[in-house]
């Protein structure tokens, strides 16, 4: 039994014990992802997304679907749901005005806010307060805007800072994957 | 003191239906007597309006009868209600 | 007449100068009356990852800082562009824009919804026109042939944009190349997306987007790709460069539309085009106009 | 039962009905008859369990007649639904049925119905509706009712296969029939199906009896070219006018032998008969079975007529039918009644940019398949796709473009599946076997009879299905194949398919002029822009004027077998209201003509 495991990676069925029924109407709550209750998976944005053509794991019919059957921990905790190149396809194309690439942004803010966000966009926001740009202040582009004569970029903004802290989007923490 | 019942067919998007509101709307202060409006959206009712023989908006029912089709002269749709608000039975 | 503010987003001031460069010098060309404001910051499109909220503030804290200044905003970067307009759609809804202006407040700005967004080819397109541009072309640009790449965020959200243009058959950037002599060609698979968006997650998945458009230039002789987005330029330029590194097969041009209008308007292309910055060498499409 | 505080003047009895528990279960019913036995004049308040049933009836009449009621009022369901019901009931011991209303408090209380509110918000509602009712009710005089005679006599618009259904059963039924057709022939878009599902039957060869018999039938006035510009009037006695365009080509004398045809120097595209796929000259004849089978000329492209010479036609006509002078005629008609069989357009789905139609030749929709397959069609039944004349060695069909779809139309088109699968068939066993076919659909819907044993039929002669439906459709520039991407639920795999030819199953939409045809009719149109029957269920082919009804396609995507469902009832319904010679309306009505 053991050897046979191994080799198929036996699965159960998902039991509705793992299903969270309030997933779903937790999502539709915010008013970008209303649209999603309309949704009849006809495919047309998994078809027309570039990620899901590279990779596969990554489809946005899929994890709406996901949603609306309740798999919260499945789809804040996966790492995909970070894949999307913000293309906008699946969202113009749909038959059914479901704004996925909206759904995805609340998703992401859920997962964000249960401490699954890549550490990439934590320290993009941690850089924005300080600099008010997603980059570091750098001698070497400072002196090629000189050389250009391209008039300076000032280097922090304060009030920038205070409207982030605001919303406390300075205070999510990054993911930490165990290994 | 009489009373005075009128229904007022409209639809949405007529262009009429509004100018005749407001005309009863009008009208209702200025007479002295009891008048309620109602609006009957046609396309919501159609049952009242073809019993009615209403085959256009706007239209104008008082006490029951129709009276006006299209938007009607002030002065006209005053004498109706006069009428009904004076009539003794 | 033509007065913009400006807005130059992260990538375009620090990595790409040669896009700011060119745009400068092609919007003085025709007039354009560009203003800095020292003021602006990231238009929040990356932190609408972490919170929607945040990156719409961020977005009204610019569009308002262009309001006080009476000012419409030009964009050069595609994603602004797209994030800056879905903005101002979201704050059209007057409860939407009373809480942010709850929020701006503490900052003494207040946005009142009256800024429109342009990026710097629609104003070209829309300002100066295909026509008047044709006029002053001075050099023969007629051998190049180029490819059209749009950036997803030029048209897209599409409700945003549609009183400019439709996303799914686009032909503005085709009309703007073909005003400067060159040749648009026209290729299967000119809607995908540069994938720069999903690079700091995933550089793999990033590079095989890229390496799908590349390959499609493959056997059209396409002597370099026209962009209109920095993010784009990266991962077409640079990323193509990180790439050839290990199968060296494309060393395609990358050329921004402003410096294709300005070879065709005579600039000079080191000074006021800023080529000398590629990282793929030019010298190719150079060596091919006269 | 008590008498009201402000004395009995006209003697109003409230029943309000139960309706088992839909009204009961979401209203406080001893609350209600409180409130309204409260009413000025209200002398006589009940609840009932079942209104509409026969006991229900009876507790009315005999509260009418041991009460001494002179109005009823009934709270209970839609009007639409049962006002006559309670009419009759009232009429039946004496009431005048201007007498007796019905108002719909359900709608607030029954589980399901979009326009339910919690128990106080539904008794609030209730209550003012009442209130509003008793006093309209308190107030409201006789509706002045005359007689008029009934004009035995029906205007059909619209020459497809429900007008002409219509028609000839009215015809047969001895009314004299005006059929006003806007097109040069009658047929509709039946005409251009070549072959028609499930059985497969050959369109034209069972259209044919049904036009040939109009064509000749005594009570029928056909009228061709011709459009509606006019309606007034009431049921029993409507006055139409008709504007009929000129053919410029004497129909008594054409024999329709086709040498002006041949003769002519102009060809022109056919965008009617053969969807743009084919030619015909500027004087034609539609198609070889066209009824009535005589020469129509184009204006826009004839030569005499946009530059003043040529008139080979003229010359060559053996009985001197052509007359260049022909003048628009407008008829007066006068009719009992009015049916509407407009039918549909196909979509135009240009609009949905990202499957290319209108920029990739190779990309054409259903009926352009259709046209194709026909074997008097352009290509004389050649599958030859447009770009390059090739026969297409694989083919994917797109289901649900423009229906089911936000951004254009809300609606299942209902028949789109069905076709689909007629013309994989006819392909798969009759014009190119060897050739792959594959329907990408969201679901396949064939409820009809014998339908599902359809779809089955084409499964099995190897018709492939992709579920899902394609992002989009971009062209190969050099071989004009063209690359559809699409992923296929069943196997979670994005499919990216390189064909040869792409056909679009759109969505079908209200015939052009539909609009202005509801304002000369004043009927009221749904939010999908057919026309509105009175009650979707049980009153399907009554508008909300009497006298003028609906079939087929004009009311709602439809195949032909419901489109002659329906014609038949707008004929029998109209037969029932003209067979009585006459009708009984409210005086305003007739006197407003």
């Amino acid at each position: 039994m053991n050897k046979i495991k191994k080799i198929l990676e036996l699965k159960n069925p998902v039991s509705i014990s793992e299903l969270d029924p309030n997933f779903k109407s937790e999502v539709i709550a915010h008013p970008d992802a209303r649209g999603l209750a309309a949704c009849f998976s006809c495919g047309t944005c998994s078809a027309g997304c570039p990620i899901h053509e590279v990779f596969s794991e990554y489809s946005p019919k899929k994890l709406a679907k996901m949603v609306r059957l309740g798999m919260r921990k499945q789809v804040l905790s996966s790492p995909y749901i970070w894949y999307c190149a913000t293309c906008h396809n699946c969202e113009q194309r749909c038959p059914q005005n479901v704004s996925f690439f909206n759904v995805l942004n609340v998703l992401k803010n859920m997962a964000a806010k249960e401490g699954y966000a890549p550490s990439a966009w934590v320290e993009q926001t941690k850089q924005v307060v300080k600099t008010g740009i997603v980059f570091p202040t750098e001698e070497n582009w400072i002196k090629k805007r000189e050389e250009l004569s391209l008039p300076s970029l000032k280097e922090d903004h304060p009030k920038l800072k205070k409207i982030i802290e605001l919303t406390g989007v300075n205070k999510i923490k990054p993911r930490v994957d165990k290994e | 003191m009489q009373e005075v019942y009128v229904e007022d067919f409209m639809s949405p998007g007529c262009v009429g239906c509004p100018v005749v509101k407001e005309m009863l709307k009008g009208l209702s202060e200025e007479l002295s007597g009891e008048i309620t409006v109602e609006e009957v959206d046609i396309t919501v009712d159609t049952t009242r309006a073809a019993q009615y023989g209403v085959m256009s908006v706007p239209a104008i029912a008082v006490n029951g009868v129709l009276k006006f089709m299209g938007v009607p002269k002030k002065e006209e749709l005053k004498k109706a209600l006069m009428e009904e608000l004076e009539r003794d039975e | 007449m033509n007065k913009y503010a400006l807005f130059l987003g992260c990538t375009t001031p620090t990595k790409v100068l040669q896009y700011e460069v060119a745009s400068r010098w092609v919007c003085k060309y025709f007039g354009i009356e560009l203003i800095d404001i020292k003021d602006f910051v990231c238009c929040g499109m990356n932190q609408v990852n972490l919170s929607i909220e945040t990156g719409l503030l961020m977005a009204a804290m610019n569009l308002a800082l262009a309001e006080t200044r009476g000012l419409n905003i030009l964009t050069l970067c595609a994603a602004c562009t797209g994030a800056l307009a879905e903005a101002i759609e979201r704050l059209e809804d007057k409860a939407t824009r009373d809480e942010v202006n709850e929020k701006l407040r503490d900052i003494r700005l207040e946005y009142k919804g009256k800024v429109k967004v342009k990026h710097i080819s629609r104003v070209l397109y829309e300002d100066i026109g295909v026509e008047k541009i044709k006029r002053e072309v001075k050099r023969d640009l007629s051998g190049l042939r180029v490819a059209p790449h749009y950036g997803c965020h030029y048209l897209k959200p599409r409700s945003a944009f549609e009183e400019f243009e439709k996303p799914d058959n686009p032909k503005t950037l085709h009309e703007l190349i073909s005003a400067t002599g060159a040749h648009p060609i026209e290729y299967e698979t000119l809607g995908l997306c540069c994938g720069g968006k999903a690079f700091p997650v995933s550089e793999d998945l990033a590079h095989s987007l890229v390496q799908k458009k590349l390959d499609d230039f493959m056997n059209k002789e396409v002597d370099a790709m026209v962009l209109q987005c920095q993010t784009c330029y990266l991962m077409y330029s640079d990323q193509q460069k990180k790439i050839d590194e290990e199968y060296s097969k494309y060393n395609l041009p990358i050329l921004l539309y402003p410096q294709l209008l300005g070879l065709a308007l005579n600039a000079n292309p080191i000074k006021e085009l800023g080529l000398g910055l590629h990282r793929i060498s030019p010298d190719k499409i150079l060596a091919k106009i006269t | 039962m008590e008498q009201n505080k402000n004395g009995k003047k006209t003697g109003i009895g409230v029943f309000i009905c139960q309706c088992g528990k839909n009204i009961a279960g979401g209203v406080d019913i001893p609350a209600l008859l409180d409130f309204s036995r409260g009413l000025e004049e209200v002398v006589f308040v009940a609840d009932n369990k079942f209104s509409c049933s026969e006991e229900g009836q009876i507790v009315i009449q005999n509260a009418i007649r041991d009460s001494d009621l002179e109005r009823v009022i009934i709270a209970a369901c839609d009007p639409g639904l049962h006002l006559m019901t309670f009419q009759r009931c009232g009429q039946k011991i004496g009431i005048d049925p201007a007498f007796v209303d019905l108002i719909d408090i359900r709608k607030w209380t029954m589980f399901g119905s979009p326009d339910k509110v919690d128990e106080k918000h539904a008794l609030d509602n209730a209550k003012r509706l009442i209130e509003q009712t008793v006093k309209r009710m308190r107030l409201r005089r006789k509706i002045p009712k005359v007689t008029v005679e009934v004009n035995p006599s029906v205007l059909v618009i619209g020459g497809g296969v429900a007008g002409l259904e219509a028609s000839l059963d009215l015809a047969d039924k001895g009314y004299k029939v005006h059929l006003v057709e806007r097109l040069p022939t009658i047929g509709g878009k039946m005409a251009l199906l070549y072959k028609v599902f499930p059985t497969n039957d050959c369109a034209p060869c069972i259209l044919a009896p049904k036009t040939a018999y109009t064509n000749i039938h005594p009570n029928i006035n056909l009228l061709t070219n011709s459009e509606v510009t006019k309606v007034e009037g009431h049921i029993g006695n409507f006055s139409v006018v008709v504007s009929q365009k000129p053919r410029y080509v004497d129909e008594k004398k054409c024999t329709g032998c086709g040498l002006c045809i041949e003769k002519c120097p102009t060809k022109v595209v056919d965008n009617e008969y053969s969807r743009g796929l084919g030619e015909r000259k500027a004087i034609y004849i539609p198609y070889d079975q066209a009824i009535p089978k005589k020469a129509v000329i184009d204006t826009q492209n004839c030569l005499y007529f946009q530059k003043g010479s040529c008139k080979i036609c003229e010359k060559i006509c053996p009985t001197s039918a052509i007359n260049f002078k022909q003048e628009p005629k407008t008829i007066e008609l006068k009719v009992g009644a009015i049916i509407v069989a407009t039918g549909f357009d196909e979509y135009n789905p240009t609009q949905k940019t990202e499957y290319g139609y209108g920029r990739y030749s190779n990309v054409i929709t259903q009926f352009q398949l259709a046209r194709l397959l026909d074997i008097d069609g352009p290509t004389k039944g050649r599958l030859l796709r447009p770009a390059d004349g090739k026969e297409p060695r694989s083919i994917v069909m797109i289901q649900c473009v423009g229906s089911r779809d936000e951004n254009a139309n809300r609606y299942c088109s209902s028949v789109c599946c069905m076709y689909a699968l007629k013309h994989a068939q006819i392909i798969k066993e009759m014009v190119l076997p060897d050739t792959q076919v594959y329907i990408s659909y969201i679901d396949i819907r064939t409820t009809g009879k014998g339908f599902e044993e359809y779809y089955k039929r084409t499964r099995e002669i190897g018709v492939n299905f992709i579920h899902g439906r394609p992002a989009e459709v971009v062209e190969n520039n050099e071989t004009k194949n063209l690359i559809l991407k699409v992923e296929d639920s069943d196997i979670n795999e994005l499919l990216k398919l390189e064909v040869d030819l792409i056909i679009l199953s759109c969505a079908t939409v209200p015939s052009k002029g539909t609009k202005h045809l509801a304002e000369l009719l004043r009927v009221n149109l749904d939010e999908n822009g057919f026309f509105k029957e009175v009650h979707p269920k049980l009153r399907p082919v009554e508008t909300n004027v009497r006298g003028v009804y609906i079939c087929g396609s004009a009311q709602g995507p439809k195949d032909i077998p419901d489109s002659i469902v329906q014609a038949k009832a707008a004929a029998s319904c109209a037969d029932s209201e003209l067979r009585k010679g006459e009708i009984q309306l409210p005086e305003f009505m007739v006197k407003q003509t």
